[in-house]
């Protein structure tokens, strides 16, 4: 339970003691059961747990684990935030536009992040000047950001992206390691020191526990929610820059149905739907869950009407698994 | 030593929220079976989901399948997953849709979607008697087939002055959007004459607006792709004509040109690129057995 | 003394309906100034607006003499300068820890974050200080009511403030507490700390009250110095009239047994727990903070499980398994955290107020007419002050929820009710009233109450019986006409 | 403020009163914003304000309008339904066989709402039972449902329904008023009803408003929750049943991306995402909002990109001068 808080129990490192931390930890029990299913998936497949799949799996979560990283923030706040995965598209497309006026990699990628940062500050903006719950705020930046995308490039992909825009979500480090990994991994270690360790962080959950509390106790809470917005937009446009390089074009109608998945992911992993509580690496892991099933699917060639239904039915017994763990 | 290798075969739709699809698949299954092959069918949910269809791919290639049937959802997108998987020993052809370098593929057995729905545009013009004004229904803003689809269109449809097109419509290929979308355009235009609609979907929901308004001998219909559910309203004339392309005989020569592979064959020169021309299916044509084989539903998908 | 606070002609309305009218205020150095008042009286609104939580619609207020500006006043203003308020219904984070809560306006930062061992420090420091006891990195949701009011004294004491307001500080802590709390009150009143002190508990006026000023209906009914101040003269400045003093009515007990408990038990919590409860018995059930008292009462009504132990009810054995069997079998439990487990905060009173009788209603539709009127016999009853039966209930002031609750329950036509600390937070002639209703309650002789408070004096006045708990164990049975307040205490800290 | 109630001032009819009393109904306040925007519409095309055109919206809005009933119940109740999407095609699909085994319209019908109670059923199971949070529940759910009914009819749309059935969808009162629209407004009514005065309805909202408070009330939470959830079901088969009857057919594909539009409505009706609170005639205004712009974005021949954008700023809009009013 109590995971968002740093270790109580630092100073009797003995094996039971470590034992039972870790039990209580959300994200490590998730683990389990994330080693489980591969466990049982390699039994299943020859194919399943070889060194290319593995990093095949991380690769192909990269991009919904990074926006369920943002999505984190808003949701660790008690808020949610459904536009991300047009946001997504729709930075994708201002960076692939900013690419071909300028030809550099660099403006592009900071076009990108700079879309996902405004649109995210929109979405806050709408949630504190004008009042609206983030579900119709984010709900009515869904059709927007969507429609930009579209409209900026008049529905056409953009193509030709350079090689080195493409390493970011092609290249492997030593040959082996995908860069996307390496990138996620980066970004979570950050993330999840600033949840825990900064005063944003901590005024995140304390907003998503009780914000009138928060308020009360002299914290700007308006300011608060605009940042962790523009996080949640941030990181959908990182995502947007590692989707486009592995494709090596930038879609206007990607990004469709990503809010799910990444929401998915983060409740998954076990925070709330109340905010107040929840573990960045727990999104991570459910991002990998999501992931993990999907390729092990793939792979096991469980036919694609069977899948949807299997996938439904392990997401709801891996969640049913953790919350028996809880109980204790 | 044949003895440990793969016996499958997975065709991998551009998504699976279409009936189109499942014409192919038949055709893939069929020739499979005679082959002694089993078909997986995997895909992702819609046509939009690039990113998802390149793991797909990439997942398939690790189970080392002995062949791939594929339709790509974005030509430049598939590319580096096509690559892969030939490098990596898998057969694959393209069936509907190809990607961009056509020499990475087997085979490429194809239909151009774009020059069908030229032909229909310029079907419907014929029928309108070359004025007025019609409406463009698509499939979803920014997927390869919506653009191509609608964009064929719209390229007949300046040959013709006196035509007006009005803003192409995005359905998401749902037929109740379309049908909410038709009705209202139906509304606001009283001059319409009449309707294109991309995917078969769509003519359905279309039909049922005009049948609704009582329009549907007057406003013409022509709509892409054959569905069962499509045929009755043929029938009875709401849907003036149906651009049929061969998915049957996409998935049948493909498992036949895959196996050849697999046996240790090889693909002639001047089979590897196969384009499977349109038909239009008009109600002067449509009792041919040509007309029929390409509509009726096979009986068993 | 100098003045540190003037507040002139305040005025606030929430929608429509004024609360505070013209009201001044002055506050010195090193002064308590007690506000009182009845019920929905507008002091927590006017403290609200001091600290930041409210806006005023009207008024100024001068600090030290400089006047503020109110246009850009907000909590954050307010700590800056210099104002920390204990809030009556607490304003704490519940999923962060005591520490976090304690720092959480002004997180220590050394380079690259939080600096987590001042922060641990800070925390020890802070609880030490007011002499309680509980592990710093206690998740806050997990502390009972009292270990919370402790937790909102701890921290508005941290802050080094000029002025501290404390809004009901002792609603919910047993006597005990409140003294090191009246020591610490003595002791940072001499570094001429200024403190806003408001309580329904007159007899604690007279210890540390320096100056008084009585709230009526939102305006200043008058301020007076405390030593000099009469109680009747106050209660009657309060309530707008002469407070009949309460007289216990005679009860019919009867020699029937309503419920009786055997050897109950839930490990680590209480233990080898057994007594009877008469029909027309009011039993009180007193201990310090921890004992167990409200855990015991969860138990017997099935919110908790039981480890062990047999229960009979009305001569029957009967073995509830939840809140909905005890409600059926004609048992009903107030709680102590009223917003918590108590009340739909965003629903209307009448919903409220009719919601277990709804519950054990066996027609499943019921006319809103009828309804209605149910919920308004009670709002009469209890004199809750509300605009109407529709407003909703989070828009009440914290005393006038608390009957909101206490309606719900009568409402509910139980045979036995476990009362939890049912006259937090209400005023003295509300009180009075309470205790009547209670009475009224078990005065047929067919119904009983089990009657649990940390407020020694109550115990004394409302029970036939008293039971005391501590660590978990029943420790002693006194009888209310033979014993004392000294005794009583003596035998909540275990001393014998 | 209070919306979910019956009037305060029954006893004083004045015209004041009566006024203000309306001021304060949520559903009323939206049907302000409802009726400007059709004022604006009117004036800007002379096909939007016709009896024709009016009746194609409550038309068009029926079968969203009807699972937003449904997703009502849950909201008001503090939770949500993910899965409404894919539980409108089981049903369908499921009354489709139905129909062709049988050749029963009546059979078909009960085949439908017996499917939909069904899903229902099982998403309040997984919550009460494997106290699963109901995002992840119906998450997965969603993905149950859709393959299920993909595999029934092995995806290929059922079609050939009897005139009677058609008639559900395509009918006309008098000639005129829409058998759907009859249909919602009946529903609507009773829906309504059971809400304000039966004790079921009451739990609802006072489950949404504090679960714990409503358990010790002594009210049997969990099966509360399963009968919400079924009727959450139930509401989404009945739109399954008009949709196919107005297309004809029924399709495995349908539904898709029903569930945000639907919960789109509710909330932009003005329910609070945290529950206890929200009028289902406001469900019912977002419904019709939301497809009235559609309709008047599709009459003023607005180009389909530009639309998502227009969509998107005018529900934050509506949203936030719904907002205004709540302030006093
Ligand atoms: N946020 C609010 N919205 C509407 N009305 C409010 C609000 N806060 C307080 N009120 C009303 O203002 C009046 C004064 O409330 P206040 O909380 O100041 O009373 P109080 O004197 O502190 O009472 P108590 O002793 O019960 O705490 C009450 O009638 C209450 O209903
Ligand atoms: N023996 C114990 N061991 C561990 N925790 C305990 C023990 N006794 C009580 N507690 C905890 O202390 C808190 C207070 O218990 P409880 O609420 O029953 O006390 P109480 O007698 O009602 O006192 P008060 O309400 O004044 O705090 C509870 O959160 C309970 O979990
Ligand atoms: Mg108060
Ligand atoms: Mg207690």
């Amino acid at each position: 339970m109590n995971q968002n808080l740093p270790d109580e129990h630092r100073k009797n490192w003995d094996v039971l003691s470590v034992f039972q931390y870790l039990y209580q930890q959300q994200s490590i029990s998730m683990l389990f059961i994330l080693i489980i299913m591969w466990v049982i998936l390699s039994l299943l497949s020859p194919y399943f747990f070889t060194v290319n799949n593995l990093f095949e799996i991380t690769l192909q979560s990269a991009v919904i684990a990074l926006i369920a990283a943002g999505e984190s923030f808003v949701i660790f706040s008690g808020g949610i935030d459904l536009s991300v995965g047009s946001v997504f598209a729709f930075s994708a497309i201002v960076g692939g536009l900013a690419l071909q006026f300028s030809g550099s990699v660099i403006v592009s990628l900071m076009a990108s992040i700079g879309a996902g940062l405004f649109a995210g500050f929109c979405n806050g903006l709408a949630i504190i000047k004008l009042k609206i719950p983030p579900f119709v705020a984010t709900l009515g930046m869904m059709g927007i950001a969507r429609g930009l995308a579209l409209i900026l490039c008049n529905g056409v992909p953009i193509y030709g992206l350079p090689r080195e825009y493409l390493w970011i979500g092609q290249g492997r480090i030593a040959g082996i390691v995908p860069v996307p990994t390496i990138i996620v991994i980066i970004l979570f270690t950050i993330m999840y020191f600033i949840l825990r360790n900064t005063r944003f962080g901590r005024f995140t959950y304390s907003i998503g526990s009780n914000p009138e509390a928060t308020r009360l106790s002299g914290i700007k809470v308006s300011s608060v929610t605009l940042g962790i917005f523009m996080i949640c937009g941030m990181f959908a446009a990182i995502a947007a820059v590692i989707e486009s390089a592995r494709l090596g074009t930038m879609q206007p109608a990607s990004g469709n149905g990503y809010e799910l998945l990444a929401i998915g992911s983060v409740f998954i992993g076990g925070a709330s739907i109340y905010g107040g509580e929840g573990n960045i690496f727990a999104s991570l892991i459910g991002a990998l869950l999501v992931t993990t099933i999907r390729n092990g699917l793939n792979i096991l060639g469980v036919s694609a009407f069977y899948q949807y239904v299997v996938n439904g039915l392990i997401i709801i017994f891996a969640v049913a698994a953790d919350q028996i763990r809880r109980k204790h | 030593q044949d003895e440990g290798k793969s016996k499958t075969i997975v065709f991998i739709p551009k998504s699976t929220d279409v009936t189109y699809w499942l014409f192919l698949r038949k055709g893939a299954t069929d020739k499979a079976s005679e082959l002694g092959y089993t078909v997986d069918y995997q895909g992702v949910a819609t046509e939009a989901d690039v990113a998802g269809q390149v793991n797909l791919v990439n997942n398939i290639v690790a189970t080392k399948p002995a062949g791939i049937l594929m339709a790509a959802t974005d030509a430049k997108a598939l590319q580096p997953a096509v690559e892969n998987g030939i490098k990596a020993g898998i057969p694959i052809i393209m069936v509907d849709s190809g990607i961009e370098d056509k020499t990475i593929p087997l085979a490429n057995i194809t239909t151009d979607n774009f020059d069908g729905a030229y032909q229909a545009g310029l079907l419907l013009a014929e029928m309108i008697g070359g004025k007025g004004k019609v409406a463009n229904i698509g499939i979803t803003a920014g997927s390869q087939t919506g653009r191509e689809r609608s964009d064929g269109f719209i390229e007949a449809m300046k040959k013709f002055p006196d035509i007006q097109v009005l803003p192409v419509q995005w359905t998401d290929a749902i037929a109740a959007t379309a049908m909410n979308i038709a009705t209202d355009l139906l509304n606001a235009n009283p001059d319409l004459v009449g309707f294109y609609s991309a995917a078969a979907p769509m003519g359905v929901g279309i039909a049922q607006a005009l049948k609704a308004k009582g329009l549907d001998q007057k406003v013409k219909l022509i709509t892409f792709d054959p569905s069962p559910e499509t045929l009755p309203l043929f029938e009875e004339g709401t849907i003036n004509a149906i651009i049929a392309q061969d998915p049957y005989q996409m998935g049948y020569r493909g498992v036949e040109m895959l196996d050849k592979v697999i046996k240790g064959g090889k693909i002639e020169e001047g089979e590897r690129d196969i384009q499977i021309p349109v038909a239009i299916i008009t109600p002067e044509n449509y009792d041919t057995p040509e007309s029929q084989k390409l509509l009726q539903t096979p009986d068993k998908f | 003394m100098p003045e540190l606070l003037v507040m002139e002609g305040i005025n606030k309305a929430f929608f429509g309906v004024k609360v505070l009218k013209d009201i001044q205020f002055r506050l010195h150095e090193g002064e308590v100034h007690v506000i009182l008042g009845e019920n929905g009286a507008g002091k927590s609104t006017l403290i609200k607006i001091l600290s930041g939580a409210y806006t005023l619609d009207s008024g100024k207020v001068f600090l030290e003499g400089k006047e503020v500006d109110m246009a850009s006043y907000s909590p954050e203003v307010a700590s800056r300068l210099g104002i920390a308020t204990i809030y009556q219904n607490f304003h704490l984070v519940p999923h962060l820890s005591i520490a976090e809560n304690i720092s959480l306006s002004n997180f220590p930062v050394k380079k690259g974050g939080i600096d987590w061992k001042s922060v641990q420090k800070r925390a020890r420091d802070v609880l030490e200080n007011i002499h309680f006891s509980v592990d710093p990195n206690t998740l806050v949701k997990k502390l009972s009511v009292s270990q919370q009011q402790m937790l909102e004294i701890a921290i508005a004491l941290s802050k080094n403030a000029k002025i501290i307001i404390m809004d009901e500080p002792t609603a919910a802590i047993s006597k005990k507490e409140v003294e090191t709390l009246f020591q610490l009150i003595a002791d940072i009143k001499k570094k001429k700390v200024g403190i806003i002190y408001i309580s329904h508990k007159l007899e604690e006026i007279k210890v540390i009250g320096d100056t008084i000023t009585v709230l009526r209906d939102g305006k200043n009914v008058g301020t007076m110095g405390a030593k000099e101040a009469e109680l009747n003269e106050i209660v009657s400045l309060m309530i707008g009239k002469e407070m009949k003093t309460l007289e216990k009515k005679k009860q019919h007990l009867s020699s029937e047994v309503m419920i009786e408990l055997k050897s109950l038990r839930r490990k680590g919590i209480f233990e080898d727990i057994s007594f009877q409860i008469g029909k027309g018995e009011i039993v009180g059930l007193t201990g310090l903070i921890g004992a167990g008292k409200t855990e015991l009462a969860r138990a017997i009504f099935g919110v908790d499980r039981l480890d062990a132990g047999k229960c009979f009810f009305q001569e029957k054995e009967i073995n509830i398994k939840n809140p909905k069997e005890a409600v059926q079998h004609g048992i009903g439990y107030l709680p102590e955290d009223r917003d918590v487990s108590g009340l739909c905060l965003n629903m209307p009173v009448k919903d409220n107020v009719t919601l277990v009788y709804l519950a054990k209603l066996k027609e499943r539709l019921f006319g809103i007419p009828a309804e209605k009127a149910l919920a308004q016999k009670y709002i009469n009853q209890l004199k809750i002050k509300t605009t109407g039966v529709y407003q909703q209930v989070k828009y009440l002031s914290g005393g006038n929820k608390q009957k909101v609750i206490f309606a719900k329950w009568l409402a509910a036509h139980c045979q036995f009710l476990i009362l939890d600390e049912p006259t937090i937070g209400i005023d003295v002639g509300a009180r009075e009233e309470i205790y009547n209703l209670i009475f009224d309650f078990v005065e047929s002789g067919e119904k009983a109450v089990l009657f649990l408070s940390s407020d020694i004096s109550e115990i004394l006045s409302v029970s036939d019986r008293i039971l005391v708990m501590s660590q978990g164990r029943l420790i002693a049975e006194l009888d209310p006409s033979t014993t004392t307040k000294q005794e009583i205490m003596a035998r909540c800290l275990n001393l014998n």
